[in-house]
């Protein structure tokens, strides 16, 4: 056996969807997770239903570098069918546990390889009923794995006690299966490989969630009042978890409700809905993907000019077209920044974690109220659907802000003196009453035509442009409400890195790792567009500032660009996508094509030690 | 924009919502003269007024089309959304959340609806929105100058877009089809019958489709000779003259009994045959309105009257039993949960 | 009287719409065509149907300068609704002639007045039937108006008797009713103004024409088979000029047909018929306007991913949303270059001309199904539904371009080895095979998911990144393919200046007045997107490049920082959009905030001689 | 690749086209064990093997979803496309003028053609398109894991969906009131009725409407408990196990008697009650076929057979009278107008 290596590698399970092997790769994760160690789980699941190939890889990382590691040091192969692969794909120096009834060779001398008699441990297990037995079955590795590497057992009750919500049948049945599959491992098997897990203190204090429900969350506690959507993956489980958690956190006494979901027979009508509903003052939203993005173009650009706050979700998924609906990307960007015909530039918010979509979920909505424009917040799959560790979601610090609203009283006070498009303030944002208003003068007409400043039609030339020269002025108002980047400086660095989104623990995985190799770098995370100043002064700071992202254009150094002509020669771009998870490693080769290493590496600072194996992109052939 | 006008309430003159009919109108219509579609806002107006209700309580809605230019032909009292083509229903279906004790009122056309806005129309009748739907039907896009719509009639001809080739869609066979709890046709040019069913359509809890036939006097020609008007007494030289649309006085009709036939004439020498439902006709049968729709196809009529009624059902609002007020009256205290709720939510988390 | 201006003003007529005033413009316009006399044709319309203003503007310009002039020399009044601010409109030294039932004051003294009693004379008319009196009447202007500033009766004769397909008993009709304004005029007004019209041959050979049209006429020289449409403004006249022409210019002995055009329920309908028939192997067609692009944005993104020939006419009204149907723009650009989710880039063929409205009419099919991928050709209102003068169309000069499509016997000599995307020629540009096919190896099977070479579905991810990166080495090919920019580079140039589009007139008026005011410039009129290398380098080459567009955004501008940010410090912006087309004017002043002339004038260099009055932007209030 | 199949037409053992039954399948399904899509697609191939159709002369359409999957599973050697979703119609109408000698066969779901594709559906059928549309009815979304669709029962509840509040859309009673002209509904699990309206359908000239009811095993389950399985004889703790799809066979029926019914119970243990058309009842008879539909809604009865057809009519493409050689064989010489036409052409701008 190599050195013990701790706490610092990942777990491939290769498995058939729809075997419920999700109840234990999601064992595993929290186990880990209550041991301290900082820990994620990414699925890598098919577009279908059952049947098909299906991995889930757990990263182990005592730094806190939770973004996808592009070598697999354990897998659990389960599936007959990805056997092969998933045998090719361990890391040398790997270890390959494997279903003994997948009756195929395991041809490699460089790994350590481990069978397992699931089937047989699962028929002896006699309170698990027959037809249980595949779903239970699952069970099995879950407890050869924690003996062979150390997963502590209480924790994996205290796992299984969450997923069964406390119910003791299901979860003892679970439990006692895991027990068989480390007593039949603690009699059978030798240790030789080198991954070993110790615990630790770094998880305490934090959760695990995926940023779907943080989404849903932190839109519940912005008060959301309207939601309408459309199913798609991945961002259907946004949509389901406000029908999951509105009943409990907005429950009444009365049992009446304060807000309404609907499921709308498209992403045309989801989003008219919410423009309806947002008109009409309530806090609108949807959530959706790509295509349901590119289907809701039309209306975009008419809450755009007609100035309706809503709030509008994109977890993003690879495209064009339906493209891997089940893989993710940063691929929306450029598009959403200009979404529709004619002259238009998007208000888009760019939450970095799981944290940032509880946050992002509730700022959402007040700034569609304050900018009264759609706001796009762009996830993605990675961050959407998976699980994350995360500090715990914090309540909002600022009271809504409902924007310039006139109700009765205003209009009475002002004689009903007002102009619905009307820039009373020099900020490019006028005031709006809301339908059931009932003063007499309060009530205007809203439409996609040309109007003037009272929401009448008009064709005049100089009107049409001086409205929109308006909302030109409101979208720089815009940078000044928007959530600012998270810079982090580093003194004396060479380089600028600028990202955005889920990459963010890959970008700080590969920047350590440049620090390592004597790179220094700065980071900055951009949270919103329309840029602002700070975004401005770091780029004007460094020589370079390499533009990080997942995606095929650089869609995000393409905005920088258009935004910043004068800085354009600074900027380089590192983009890639194949629909996985950023990795560490190809943002640090990436960058390195543009920024050298000094040539001495810096005193003392040891090696990142996640060994590199031959990974190839786009990992699994 | 400073004059105060009356607070709804107000002692005044009419009716008992104290408005007067002033208090309903609208900005000046620009379609063209003689458009049935001008007579139906009149009406619009007249419905509301006799019906006391208060301006401020209605919401106006529509698509694109010369048809949805129409909300701002009455009603400028209300808050109304002129949205995109096609896709008023659910501009509509969002909206009538924000104060359910609103009343809607759509405009639409049978572009607007029968082509582009199939889907969202059939599904917003589904959904049962409590709303006023009206479809101010002349078989042409009028805006865009006169090409077939989805109820142009079979076999008819217009010059640049040649023969329809396609049996119209029936509005209200549609709407029954899709479960539609209110359903009725009429002729603009009877305003009588148009207002009373206007006032049960608004009445009535829930979607009320209202098939309003409203011929375009300047496109609709059934003519092979589009706009042709003939040069000298001869008539030896029929001109196509584009840009040119004689003023018109709008088609009126007599009074039709219940149950009696009228054919009327329409500009271009084409005829309509209307026939209003007998007081025999039962419409609470959805299956008796689906046979007597499908009889008056195959006989070429246009069958007015109230078709198809289902009282009982609850609106698509009602089934969100949602709180008294207003739900855009509600304050961050209703909306936000409290603060001690976010322990418990991070603890549901893991 | 000042000193006498020929051929060299503008004329505009208001009237109401419905009123049949365009017989009445078209035949000045036409007469004056006839006479040699360069003129353009601009119609203001509203967005309605009858009896709202509407103005029609007519500019001679012996130069051949024929973009919007901001002046109004010579203002028509025929409706009284718009009579003040007609008058207002009329620049200082101009003419107005006015409808003398029109009871309003003729309040400005800085100009010359004519009252016409067109109701009295019309009813003079005894040939004229009552019923057409008002449609007849706008003839007694065009009779003033030649008689006053020197149209030649034998011209407008020719031009009625096109007008009315060579019928005697209208055009005479017509014809004694101008005669009657002439005979009235020539006995009843004296010459004030200082307008004169004077032959010349500046027009020998030229046609007039809109971009519609013509764009129509050119896709049926393409070969056009199959369209789809969706009625729009303005783009309806593209559609129905299909049906018009296809008639006659594809007729054949049995009656049958070699096309079908199809009006759909809508604009993705419109598009997805389209690209079932460019998929089909039919040349397919579709044409629309902004808002029906927003709607084909998912559609746009399929014919992308899955590389289907299809082209989309964008004739481009202002937006964003409804907007102002009627009004002309070049604001879709930014939108149409990455229409849709994911990583996308679009082909984009941008017409300065109504020539280039027939060439690129016939070059996008082949462009299309040479490059197999939806080619975008972005015309406008100004261009589309205008009259322009024109050199006649030009037959196609090179055969169809059919792209690279295999037979069965192509298949049979490959004995069925190949594969729907694998890139043979390393041109990034894949073989295809025609439904209908029937060789049993010619299917394959197309779809908007991720694929490999072979067609068949995948969810590899280095896979679905290679096919990716092969649609980007396909469009570097499109830039060999694209029309080339035309360039005409001025010795000694200061400056460069780039635009596209129907601003071509405009801006080089504005480079003359520039050229006279002592700042030489070189001009680029870029022709398509992908840039090719010739923009690259004539960017290069100038210090500064100032990008002019009829936008708000500086559209065009963006996409040159994104494409070259090395020269992006190098890029000027002059947009500006308010729905009239672009004027000389605000193009010479946007470049002087950039660009200032040596001090002294040039030598010789005449002014130009078109007076400027204090024209304000949005000319009519 | 590289294995030379036999050309169409060459000798062979089986139907009268020369090929196998194995020259008319596809790749292996991906869709769940049990799913009542993929007897549907045997029965595609069974219905165009028994027809002696020529793969090559047919063209395979569909939309998004697990049922939209299905063109995959059945005729390899046929082109096909797998559009977005709801779009399958247009697509269709637009490719099948490539050449218009081909067959269409395209296979939608309820989600597909009756929420989303809506009104691509109402007029691909109201063009009367040459082409089989089949919709594969289980009433959920199935690829986005059960949610309700437009089709599903009012009144069904679905975990984290609730209960479905609206009436059903019947895809039947949709067709015929657009004027479909063919219209049938059957069970995937009555695999010889299947085949035979499949082969009635694909020689039907226009378009043919097959909803085709086809449980959804995975998530269609009317029980309240969402994919609970009982842990243990005491069924004491029902579990919600979202990523667990036990293996299912899927519900075959026996035959039934025309006019004859049958409850099925499905796997959830839902009942769905079929009843076959009797031999007494006219298809040809819109009239009588919207009234057998609308009681059989009444009486909650899924009424299998041909339910409607109107022969005579010709076809979308049968209207644009096209020249005999398909469009997509036309070349430069038919496409072109000639060198001379172009001064015509300039003479007629003016
Ligand atoms: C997405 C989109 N496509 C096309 C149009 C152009 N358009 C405006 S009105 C109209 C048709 C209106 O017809 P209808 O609804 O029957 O109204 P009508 O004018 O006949 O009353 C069309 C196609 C548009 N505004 N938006
Ligand atoms: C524009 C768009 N919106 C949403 C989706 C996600 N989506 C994929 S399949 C599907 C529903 C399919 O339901 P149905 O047509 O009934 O097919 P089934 O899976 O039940 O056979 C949805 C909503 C999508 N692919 N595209
Ligand atoms: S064009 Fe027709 S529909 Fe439009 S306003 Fe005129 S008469 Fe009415
Ligand atoms: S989820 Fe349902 S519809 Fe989809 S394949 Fe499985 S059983 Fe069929
Ligand atoms: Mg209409
Ligand atoms: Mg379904």
């Amino acid at each position: 056996m190599n050195q013990k290596i701790v706490n610092e590698f990942s777990i491939t399970v290769g498995t058939v969807n729809g075997s419920g092997s999700s109840t234990a790769n999601n064992t595993i994760l929290r186990a880990i997770f209550k041991m301290g160690i900082p820990v994620s789980g990414k699925n890598l699941f098919p577009s279908n239903i059952q049947g098909q190939p299906t991995w889930y890889t757990i990263r182990v990382n005592k730094d806190g570098f939770l973004g996808r590691d592009e070598s697999q040091h354990i897998v659990v192969a389960i599936n007959p069918a990805s056997f092969a692969r998933d045998l090719e794909s361990v890391a040398p120096g790997g270890a390959f546990f494997y279903a003994d009834d997948i009756k195929q060779p395991v041809t490699r001398t460089d790994i350590t390889a481990y069978a397992m008699p699931i089937k047989q441990l699962i028929r002896a297990q006699a309170e698990v009923p027959s037809n249980l037995r595949d779903l239970v079955g699952n069970m099995v590795y879950v407890g050869i794995l924690a003996q062979m590497i150390g997963i502590d057992l209480e924790k994996i009750h205290a796992a299984l006690d969450f997923h069964f919500k406390h119910r003791e049948k299901p979860t003892m049945m679970n439990f006692n299966t895991v027990k068989a599959g480390v007593d039949w491992a603690r009699a059978n098997l030798t240790k030789a490989d080198p991954f070993f897990l110790e615990p630790m203190n770094k998880t305490d204090g934090m959760i695990m969630a995926d940023g779907n429900t943080a989404a849903a969350l932190g839109a519940i506690y912005g008060g959301v009042q309207f939601a309408a959507w459309y199913p798609i993956t991945p961002a259907t489980s946004l949509a389901e978890s406000l029908n999951d958690y509105l009943p409990i956190l907005r429950k009444r006494e009365d049992g009446k409700h304060t807000y309404a979901v609907v499921q709308a027979e498209d992403e045309l009508a989801a989003l008219g809905m919410s423009i309806g509903a947002g008109w009409g003052g309530l806090r609108a939203m949807t959530s959706t993907s790509g295509p349901g993005l590119s289907l809701m173009t039309e209306f975009a650009g008419l809450a755009y000019y007609a100035e309706v706050p809503v709030v509008i979700w994109d977890v993003q998924r690879i495209g064009p077209s339906t493209g891997l609906p089940t893989r993710t990307s940063q691929g929306d960007l450029t598009f959403t920044a200009h979404i529709g015909h004619g002259d238009s530039h998007s208000v888009i918010l760019l939450p970095g974690d799981v944290f940032e979509c509880f946050e992002f979920g509730w700022k959402a909505l007040d700034l569609a109220e304050r900018l009264q424009t759609p706001i796009f917040v762009l996830s993605d799959l990675d961050m959407g659907m998976n699980q994350w560790m995360s500090k715990p979601f914090e309540y909002p610090n600022t009271p809504m802000d409902r924007g310039k609203v006139l109700t009765e009283k205003d209009i009475e006070g002002l004689k009903g003196n007002w102009g619905r498009y009307l820039d009373k303030d020099g900020d490019g944002i006028p005031y709006r009453t809301l339908p059931g208003n009932q003063h007499p003068m309060s009530a205007y007409f809203t439409r996609g035509t040309g109007h003037d400043e009272y929401a009448k039609y008009t064709e005049e030339a100089h009107i049409f442009h001086r409205v929109m020269e308006r909302l030109k002025l409101k979208h720089e108002t815009a940078k000044e409400y928007v959530p600012a980047p998270i810079v982090r400086e580093t003194r004396g660095a060479e380089v600028g890195i600028l990202a955005f989104g889920s990459t963010e623990s890959a970008v700080e995985e590969a920047r350590a790792q440049l620090a390592a190799d004597g790179l220094k770098s700065s980071m900055m995370r951009v949270r919103a567009i329309p840029f602002n100043k700070t975004v401005e002064k770091f780029i004007q700071k460094y020589e370079q500032v390499i533009v990080v992202e997942m995606n095929r254009d650089g869609q995000m150094h393409q905005l920088l660009c258009m935004d910043f002509p004068a800085l354009a020669p600074k900027l380089k771009s590192v983009a890639f996508q194949d629909g996985l998870p950023a990795s560490a490693k190809w943002i640090r080769e990436g960058i390195l094509k543009f920024a050298k290493p000094a040539k001495s590496s810096p005193k003392g600072k040891k090696k990142v030690a996640v060994k590199k194996t031959s990974a190839k992109k786009g990992a699994k052939k | 924009m400073t004059q105060t006008l009356p607070m709804a309430g107000a002692a005044a003159p009419t009716n008992t919502a104290g408005l007067t009919r002033k208090d309903y109108q609208g900005s000046p219509s620009t379609l063209c003269q003689g458009c049935g579609h001008n007579s139906i806002a009149s009406q619009i107006v007249a419905a509301c007024y006799e019906m006391n209700l208060v301006p401020e309580k209605i919401l106006k809605f529509s698509g694109i089309g010369c048809s949805s230019k129409s909300p701002t032909y009455f009603l400028n009292r209300s808050f109304g959304f002129n949205g995109l083509h096609g896709r008023m229903p659910s501009v509509a279906t969002g909206a009538l959340f924000a104060d359910a004790s609103m009343h809607g009122i759509g405009v639409s056309g049978d572009g607007d609806t029968a082509s582009i806005g199939m889907g969202q129309f059939k599904h917003v009748v589904r959904r049962n929105v409590d709303m006023v739907y009206i479809v101010e039907n002349n078989g042409v896009y009028g805006l865009t100058k006169g090409q077939f719509s989805a109820t142009a009639e079979v076999g008819l001809e217009l010059k640049k877009q040649g023969t329809n080739q396609y049996m119209p869609i029936d509005i209200c066979m549609e709407s029954i089809a899709s479960n539609a709890t209110f359903v009725a046709r009429s002729f603009a040019g009877d305003p009588k019958q148009v207002k009373e069913l206007l006032k049960a359509a608004i009445a009535h809890n829930g979607i009320a489709v209202l098939d309003i036939i409203s011929p375009c006097v300047t496109f609709n020609n059934q003519d092979n000779a589009y706009h042709s008007y003939a040069w000298g007494k001869d008539h030896e030289a029929p001109l196509h003259e584009l840009s040119f649309i004689p003023a018109r006085d709008e088609i009126m009709i007599e009074d039709i009994e219940p149950g009696a036939e009228l054919e009327v004439e329409l500009h271009d020498g084409s005829v309509v045959k209307l026939k209003k439902l007998g007081n025999d006709y039962n419409p609470t049968h959805r299956w008796e309105a689906l046979k007597m729709l499908e009889e008056a196809q195959r006989e070429n009529q246009l069958v007015t009257g109230l078709i198809y009624v289902e009282p009982a059902k609850s609106s698509f609002t009602d089934t969100y039993n949602l709180v008294d007020m207003p739900l855009n009256r509600l304050t961050e205290a209703d909306l936000r949960p409290a603060h001690e709720t976010i322990k418990m939510v991070n603890e549901m988390m893991f």
